[in-house]
């Protein structure tokens, strides 16, 4: 009984794998087939061909690592002021602001500045607006670190010896490790899935996985927009498989002032 | 309309009052200033095409393009980009973006001052190109310097004026195209041909016809006016409001009366031409529609349609128009533009893009006056199979109306059908 | 073992405590004699931890001067201080197993690995944690983990140990066992040591001098005999309740 | 302060240029301060729809997602308290999912000839795909609230469960027992009250991001009416180039709208943990 839940249960998750897949292979897949009425792998083949997709992937793998190792330490750095910050509420709302916001108002708003700023339609500028959203993130979940326990293991090394500098490096580095990581691995994803801020500040002009995939909807070619769908999970897939994410995403959950 | 109001000066006394606010947005952001018109190419453009060719050598040209057809993409990237780059060392970039989305592009570059801009070369006809001209967007007169402009069909109305507008040489024909209905020949034998007999065929068959909300619907839409017309000359010349308001009260009746028939019981429509095809390709609606008449071939060649697809027209007209490159006034690569456009209107390139396997996509050039070899060349070209010959629809092409009109429709058609 | 060159141990005078924006001790004056222990006692809430925390240099002094040995700390940062701050509940450093949360100080000044050996092996014995030097923290007893780092603050032979409540959580018995081998280690080590509690019997049992902290300031008592007299330490009240216990009708 | 620059900052330019563009102010349209936009904007019962709209859906997604969730955590409290597996249980795969791959994937499996429908042909219950209950493009906002709801629902089995065992639901819900409750009961008054009021904010902050979704919307919901965020794009998009103004002045309000909501949400803090010790 609990096995075969077990089982409906993965069998939910991955049905739309399967089905990304069965179309990223199909030739033709007519109403009402159960199944493609040709295999072929033309969609993967033509992958590379077609579109630049390797560079896409390339790119999308390039800024959201960029955002991630960015916004991870700077948040990892800023986070004890924001915690200690007098205005904390105010700054909270500040933080999940960007969250709550529609990525598409954010990037409507923010395409001006940057065009302006010489960076719309390039990847630092992509990169820079998915950083907002990313370090604000990590903000909040670096803020949940610095909880009473954290601060007394920082002071039992301070009176143990340890310099400031010391204290972060022996203590704090290695307790905070798991939110590191999992920081990395979020905000990477911030990043990836992003595709509003890739299409109003990227203008179009730099071209991500996300985007890619919409362009293969509007052309109208599911099978290459399966074949894309499947290569945009797989670096979460990844992450999850690796088992980095030992936390689920929270927001205001994470906040302990 | 709108964009007839943007070079007007704005009154000082309003300026006054806005202090307030306007220290906010000025001193953040600088916005205020408004833009001058500046149409001279920086870095200025060599006297003689000898000189635009070799200032164009190692350059870069951003193509602004509706990405929406693997056909045409395939077109660009693999038949036209190699060659360019063997033969005049230019690369090319594609950049997706649809007509609006280019002016909304070009009118943000504007506003923030960006020099140069982010494109060179758009792709576009209509309601682009005159709001693209009112922003002052657009670099020009350039098509006369082009050498390969002596082979275009100058005197085809279809070619030489864009939505009744003289193109004045800020935009250079690229292909010309007619609106095609496509259904299944196995599903619908004898499809209907004009806007009673297509509704009583919609009553008959609940939920098996709609059209996109896109550029090809409305096209739908302009052609059904047409039909409503009392003669076409109605939909020509200068921007009419009253004949308008009554076409459109026509067209309006049209779908309120079939609306309830319609896919999905006409609560809502396809967003895009894709979506339309795909649909058609499921077999959920019958019908779909393109505006490039040989794409019914390309798609049952890639597996998209089935074998037994084909196109029509409706026998009440249907549009014909041409589409357009224009280059950008703020590029930084004018002449490697020029070079480009000269190229895309080359007898090969044209020769190449009418093959229903590459594109299907009509010619702008004049056959009769190109070189005899190349004259046998069209002639041989590949004939599409699924849908009739360019000269049997030519009886029933119509003119694109004014491009008011198409900007009033497209607001007239969300405010009184779509959003009700 | 040890000791610093001119030993005084520590002395405090003048000092004020702040916490929150409100000061919450004045006039805090004592002398804890080198290698002697001063038991404090306080009800929750009294400072003691604040005060603690301000000697540790984990907090600042609104007023005051610390010494150590002849030396002002009050200026210097926690890690300069030489004070080593033992909390309620033992913090072990989770990502280190055992032996090296005992040798956490020594790598700090990077002693070399014989020499660290050479520490840690006597104080792994003294504190009977023989055959845990590679647990992880997590699973050690509350006794084992507070034995730990206790063995942890004196591996740096640090010149003055504070200790805040570190029994409290532990059941009687280990609590009983901690408390004679804080007195054994403490002697045989001859360490100076603040040890804060609110357990009158763990007090009178660990301390060599006596204060108890009480209405915004702290009282240092001459000897035991003067701490037992003051009423409020509740020494009589604790004596007069186990002989009416021992009586037939019982306290109460 | 740092933090402050580095999110407000950005914040601050963009809700400036919205103001100045919609106010006629900034960009080529600019004649002067001038409220038409706004007067256009605020008379349109479209935006009104469109806020509407995006409310419910984001309302609807996160409630059916809430109780699917907790009817989980009921059902199955061992397991999801656990929480220790947690790369092997698949409650974590729709976490990788980006929006716009499930908005492709809800189009493959619940169209009108999607999989399902296929199925349901092979299986006799329908002879064409309009018969099929596609929930997708419907008017109501169904496919984007079922497609929502697909994401949210196990991020929230996850999110639920870790706060179950930080807060200690699963004994509080046996002493409920103990002290009389029926299971039921027990989790009615006790497992539910606790982990919603531990999770209040974050639930706030995930219905204002469902409420302005984009990709999936765009995907598989109806051409009207419209989530709030489309209403922009498409008001960016308009062959008419007026209503430019109009769609920053949209932008704004809809960024007013989550800013005042936020403030409201986030102004209920989670139980602040452990106290400073004194």
């Amino acid at each position: 009984m609990r096995r075969a839940a077990g089982i409906a249960l993965w069998a939910a998750f991955l049905a739309p794998v399967a089905l990304l897949l069965g179309w990223s292979f199909a030739w033709r897949w007519p109403w009402p087939a159960p199944l493609p009425e040709r295999w072929q792998a033309s969609a993967w083949t033509g992958l590379a061909a077609t579109g630049g997709l390797g560079a896409a992937a390339l790119r999308s793998l390039g800024i959201a690592g960029a955002v991630a190792l960015v916004a991870t330490s700077l948040g990892f750095v800023t986070s004890r002021s924001a915690v200690e910050a007098r205005s904390g509420v105010a700054l909270r709302w500040l933080l999940h602001l960007p969250f709550a916001l529609s990525p598409v108002v954010l990037g409507v708003g923010l395409e001006y500045s940057f065009l302006r700023a010489g960076l719309a339609g390039h990847m630092v500028g992509v990169a820079l607006a998915q950083g907002i959203l990313a370090y604000a993130y990590a903000v909040i979940l670096f803020c949940g670190l610095w909880n009473a326990r954290t601060r007394a293991y920082l002071d039992g090394a301070a009176t143990l010896g340890a310099t400031p500098r010391q204290a972060w490096i022996r203590v704090l580095l290695p307790i905070a490790r798991p939110l590191v990581v999992l920081c990395l691995v979020q905000t990477f994803l911030i990043s990836w899935f992003d595709y509003a801020l890739v299409l109003l500040i990227g203008e179009g002009r730099v071209a991500t996985l996300t985007t890619s995939l919409y362009q293969f909807l509007l052309a109208g070619d599911l099978r290459l927009a399966a074949a894309s769908g499947l290569i945009l999970l797989l670096p979460p897939v990844i992450a999850l498989a690796v088992r980095a994410q030992r936390r689920p995403p929270t927001f205001a959950g994470e906040w302990d002032l | 309309m709108a964009a007839a109001r943007l070079i007007r000066r704005p009154p000082r006394r309003a300026r006054g009052v806005a202090i307030a606010a306007a220290i906010l947005a000025c001193a953040t952001l600088g916005a205020c200033t408004r833009t001058r018109p500046v149409n001279a190419p920086s870095p200025p453009l060599p006297a003689s095409w000898a000189g635009i060719v070799a200032a164009a050598r190692g350059q870069t040209v951003t193509i602004a393009m509706w990405r929406g057809d693997p056909a045409v993409n395939a077109y660009l990237q693999r038949v036209i980009a190699p060659a360019l780059q063997r033969s005049r060392d230019i690369r090319l970039r594609f950049v997706p973006a649809q007509g609006e989305q280019i002016v909304s592009a070009l009118m943000t570059e504007i506003e923030a001052h960006r020099r140069p801009s982010g494109y060179d070369i758009v792709w576009i006809n209509g309601e682009t190109f005159y709001q693209l001209r009112e922003i002052h967007a657009l670099f020009g007169p350039f098509t006369a310097r082009l050498p390969n402009a002596r082979f275009i069909d100058w005197r085809n109305p279809y070619i030489s004026r864009d939505f009744q507008q003289p193109i004045a040489g800020y935009e250079c024909p690229w292909g010309n195209a007619q609106l095609l209905m496509i259904t299944d020949s196995r599903r619908v034998p004898r499809p209907p041909t004009d806007p009673a007999s297509l509704a009583a065929w919609i009553h008959r068959h609940p939920g098996r016809f709609t059209f996109d909300t896109s550029f090809t619907g409305l096209s739908f839409l302009k052609s059904l006016m047409y039909a409503f017309a009392a003669n076409p000359a109605q939909l020509q010349g200068p921007f009419d409001e009253a004949r308008y308001l009554r076409l459109r009260d026509a067209v309006f009746a049209w779908i309120r009366s079939v609306r309830p028939d319609l896919w999905r019981h006409g609560a809502t429509f396809p967003r895009s031409t894709a979506q339309l095809d795909q649909l058609f390709a499921d077999g959920e609606v019958d019908f779909t529609m393109s505006f490039t008449d040989g794409e019914v071939d390309h798609r049952v060649a890639t597996g998209a349609f089935p074998p037994t697809a084909e196109g029509f027209s409706l026998r009440s007209g249907m549009i014909q128009n041409s589409h357009y490159l224009g280059i950008v006034a703020r590029s930084a690569h004018v002449a490697a533009a020029m070079v480009v456009i000269n190229e895309l209107i080359s007898p090969w390139a044209q020769w190449r893009k009418l093959d229903p396997a590459v594109w299907g996509d009509g010619t702008v050039l004049d056959v009769g006056r190109l070189p005899p070899r190349w004259r046998a060349r069209f002639a041989a070209a590949a004939r599409r199979t699924h849908a009739p010959s360019r000269a049997a629809l030519q009886a029933f092409a119509r003119p694109e109306p004014s491009a008011s009109l198409m900007i009033a429709l497209s607001r007239d058609f969300r405010r009184d059908v779509l959003e009700h | 073992m040890t000791g610093p060159v001119s030993p005084q141990g520590l002395r405090v005078t003048g000092l004020a405590v702040r916490l929150g924006g409100r000061t919450i001790l004045r006039d805090v004056e004592f002398t804890v004699g080198h290698r002697s222990t001063l038991a404090v006692i306080g009800a929750s809430g009294s400072g003691k931890t604040s005060l603690l925390r301000v000697l540790a240099g984990l907090g600042d002094a609104a007023a005051g001067c610390i010494e150590v040995d002849r030396r002002r700390v009050d200026r210097l940062p926690a890690h300069r201080r030489g004070i080593v701050y033992l909390n309620q509940e033992p913090l072990l450093f989770p990502h280190l197993d055992v032996r090296a949360n005992l040798a956490f100080g020594l790598r700090l000044r990077s002693r070399d690995a014989a020499r660290v050996a050479a520490m840690v092996d006597p104080l792994i014995e003294a504190l009977g944690l023989q055959g845990l030097e590679r647990r992880d923290p997590l699973t050690l007893s509350g006794g084992e983990r507070q034995r730990v780092a206790f063995g942890r603050a004196l591996a740096v032979e640090p010149a003055v140990l504070l200790l805040d409540e570190p029994f409290a959580s532990l059941d009687p018995a280990t609590r009983l066992a901690m408390q004679a081998l804080f007195r054994q280690v403490a002697r045989s080590r001859g360490i100076t040591a603040i040890f804060v509690t609110h357990d009158l019997k763990e007090c009178l049992r660990v301390g060599d001098q006596f204060a108890a902290i009480r209405d915004g300031g702290c009282r240092l008592y001459e000897d035991r005999p003067a701490f037992c007299a003051d009423p409020a330490n509740g020494v009589a009240a604790e004596v007069a309740f186990w002989s009416a216990a021992a009586d037939a009708s019982g306290p109460d | 302060m740092v933090v402050w620059a580095l999110v407000g900052g950005p914040m601050l330019l963009g809700v400036s240029f919205m103001a100045a563009y919609s106010l006629g102010l900034a960009g080529l349209l600019a004649h002067g301060l001038s409220f038409t936009a706004w007067a256009a904007v605020l008379r349109d019962r479209v935006t009104w729809i469109s806020l509407g709209f995006s409310l419910w859906v984001g309302a609807a997604s996160l409630g059916a997602s809430i109780v699917g969730a907790l009817l989980v955590l009921a059902l199955r409290p061992a397991a999801a308290m656990a929480g220790e597996a947690v790369g092997v249980t698949p409650w974590f795969l729709p976490i990788a999912v980006p929006p716009m791959v499930a908005g492709l994937t809800a189009v493959l499996w619940l169209g009108n000839a999607g999989e399902l429908a296929r199925w349901a042909y092979a299986l006799g219950w329908i002879r064409r795909p309009a018969e099929f209950p596609s929930p997708l493009y419907s008017r109501d906002g169904l496919g984007i609230i079922v497609t929502q709801t697909a994401l949210v629902l196990p991020f929230l089995v996850v999110l639920f469960g870790r706060l179950a065992r930080l807060h200690r639901v699963g004994e509080l819900v046996e002493a409920a027992r103990t002290l009389g409750a029926s299971p039921v009961g027990a989790w009615r008054r006790v497992g539910t009250p606790l982990v919603l009021r531990a999770a209040a904010p974050t639930l706030g902050v995930y219905f204002l991001a469902l409420s302005g979704a984009f990709e999936i919307p765009l995907l598989v919901g109806a051409s009207y009416p419209t989530m709030l965020s489309i209403r922009v794009v498409q008001l960016f998009g308009q062959f008419d180039l007026s209503t430019r103004p109009q769609a920053y002045a949209v932008a704004l309000l809809y960024t007013l709208v989550v800013a005042a909501c936020s403030a409201i949400v986030l102004r209920a803090r989670p139980r602040a943990a452990r106290s400073e010790g004194a």
